[in-house]
Order: C-alpha cells, then structure tokens, then sequence
C-alpha cells in the first residue's frame, strides 16, 4: 500500500488530495500508467508527464524511480514558491 | 543558526530583522521579502504547500546555503493558505561576514525556494482563479548556482 | 520615491524596513544593513563623511539605481560619527517589481556606497587607531556594472 | 580664493580640516604642486598622488581638472562608505 498525494491542479483534476492504493508498479512510471488507465479524471491529469513533477517520500523524484520500500508517492505541477 | 517557518499567520518583517540582526558578529544582513503583488484585477492569492516535505525542502535549502556561505545566521519563513494583495508571503534573511556573501546567498534561497519548495500559488480575481504557472526563467535561475 | 538619509543617530531597521514595505504596489524588496563588525581588539568605529557631497553622491547613486531597475522605491541611510561594535552602519532598501531588479540594485548601491560615497572609517581599538584602508576588490566591484 | 578641505589621513597629516588659499593654478595637479611646495607636511600628505583621490565643487575628479571657476576642492583617501 502506498499513500499518493495530488495537489494544486492535479488535485483539483482528479479530485481528491490523497488516496491510499494498492500497487504492483516498481517505477513511479508504473504507478502512473496504472493511474491512468483507472477513469479519465486520472488520464487528463497525468496526459502530460512533462508538465508535472514527483516526490518520493517527500523527496523530488524521477519518473523511473523505484517504488521498493517507498510508503508515499506525491505528483503536481512545477512548484511556484518565493 | 538555521531558522525555517512555515506558517499560514502575517509575520512582522520589521521585527524579524531586528530579532535576526541582534547580537551578530557578522557585518552582513541581506533580507528579501515578498508581498502579494498588486496586479489589478487580483483580489487574493491562495498558497498550498505539502506539509512535511515543506519544511524538510527549505531546510535542506537553508543548510546548503549556510555551508556555501559560511552563514552566521539564516532565516525563512513561508506563508501559505488565503493572503490579501499587498500581505507578505515570504521572507528570508542571511547574516555574513562580507556582503558579496549575504546577497548571493539570499539570491541562491530565493531561486532555490521558486522552483524547488512545495508551494503553488494561485491567484484569486473577480472572474475566477487561477494558478499561477512556473516560469521558464526561474527554473533557468538555478543553473549559475 | 527615493529617499536619502546621513545621519549620526541610530536607526532601526526593522521599522524602516516597515515603513518602506507600506503600501507598496512592487512584489519584491531587498535590504541591505551593514554593522559595526566585531573584529576582536576592535572597541569603536568612527567614520568621516563630507558633508554636502556625501548627499548629493547618494542621491546621485540611488537615483541611478531607481532608473536603471525601474524601483518603485529605494532607501539609504547611512550613519557617521562614532559607532559602537554591533551597532547599525548603514541600510539599503529597494523595492520592484521582480527579485531579480531587487536584488541587483540593491548590490550596486552598496557598490557604489562603498568607493564613491565620501565616508572614512577608522577603527579605534584598545592600542589606537587606524584608517581602514579601501580593497582593490571593492574598486573592481565596480566593473560589473 | 578656492576652499581646500582634507579629510581622513590627509586631513590628520596636513593637521587641519579646510582652509582658504590663494593660487594661481589652473589644474588640482597645479595645486597640489603649490601646496607640496608650502611645509613638509603637505609634501608627506601629497607624497603618493594615486593614493588620494580628489572632488572639485563636490564632485569626483581627476588630477588634471581645471580650476577655473571652481569654488571648492578636497583632497582624501578612496573612500571606504558602506
């Protein structure tokens, strides 16, 4: 089980600010093609993989990074602080 | 000594420089502060952030910053939630023994905190809201660091 | 708006800083305060201006700064007379729209504040005193620009 | 008549903070010629010309600036503001 949160947008696209799945995905890219292939919500947030970016653990991430081990996955748009 | 808030209340910019100034050895303070801009048909502007990886992200920035530098002291405190235009949002400060120290690292924060902190913003208007998008340059700011 | 100030009393920086951040339309505003180091040996600072130019070279300089980087505002003040060690030298605060304008004209009036406004500090220490002596790398700071 | 103010370690050399004199130079180098000439303290605060710096009339110059019509001209260390 992993615990993925969304924010700002892709939040507000799929319309909920965290959920808890159970995942075969090994990769952060795994988790996303599983995502999307659940309901269009999920396919319109993640149709551009450029335009978002992940953190694993609280940790900046790519998209192949592994999921081994890993209790909390987050994706949103390009940070906008300062 | 390292200094990171993040808080939805107002911070007094004018009382957190003195409170960072009082009783340094360093000859230096460089603070940035940023406040709601007032861009015309904005009402508000609405911050989220990830509660956890906020504060452990602008912590890591903060010690980076004071090792580069050799930083007496460095502060930064970040709003989210609802601000009016014209509100402070952020601000931060660094504390060095030469100047050329203290604005590069207040520089190296905020680029660092644009693009790589937790927080979106979006801006509340009359018509609706909307977030506001990164841009280009300041993703390309991070590259002289 | 620009506002100079030579001045032998104190300020506090924190309510300057205030002040200048009141009704503001900019987003970004960067301050500079510089303090009498604690060098050790050092008991006081005493710095020597020309009275007369010293304001007509900051204004010159502030009103460079203002123009070039298109500030909303800028603020210096700068002390002379006899200093205490840890108390406040100078302040430089500018206000813009964008951090980068900021924090750009902020570096240059220190820049220029420091080898073309006419002040002399002499450091007066428990053996005497001593004129501090200019850096080569304060003369050639001014080349950036 | 032309105002002559020193300040810093010139002014602490030559012992006085300003004074009025009467010179028949046409440039500050002229003037400083004159000046070197007078007493053994100004020879030693005027020893090394591109130790000092100059303004005429409030306003930074160079050794070779005329001094016609100049009402005012100080003579001091690069200066150490900031």
């Amino acid at each position: 089980m992993i615990d993925i949160l969304y924010f700002a947008w892709v939040r507000e696209r799929i319309g909920l600010p965290r959920e808890r799945v159970d995942t075969e995905a090994t990769t952060v890219a795994g988790l996303v093609d599983e995502l999307r292939a659940r309901e269009d919500r999920y396919a319109l947030a993640f149709a551009d993989i450029s335009a978002l970016r992940v953190a694993v653990d609280q940790e900046l991430a790519d998209f192949d990074a592994p999921l081994v081990g890993v209790r909390e996955v987050a994706f949103f748009p390009p940070m906008t602080g300062g | 000594m390292i200094g990171v808030r993040v808080q939805t209340e107002a911070f007094d910019a004018g009382a957190e420089l003195n409170a960072f100034s009082e009783g340094l050895q360093a000859g230096a303070v460089v603070t940035f502060s940023g406040l709601v801009r007032d861009a015309g048909s904005m009402i508000a502007m609405e911050i989220e952030h990830y509660p956890g990886m906020t504060e452990r992200a602008i912590a890591a920035i903060a010690e980076d910053a004071a090792a580069r530098w050799s930083l007496e002291r460095v502060l930064v405190i970040h709003r989210h939630g609802r601000l009016q235009v014209g509100a402070p949002i952020m601000m931060v400060a660094t504390a060095a023994r030469h100047r050329a120290a203290a604005f590069q690292a207040a520089e190296f924060l905020m680029d660092y905190l644009k693009s790589r902190a937790p927080f979106w913003k979006k801006e509340i208007g009359a018509d609706g809201a909307e977030w506001v998008a990164a841009k280009a340059s300041d993703e390309d700011a991070l590259t002289r660091w």
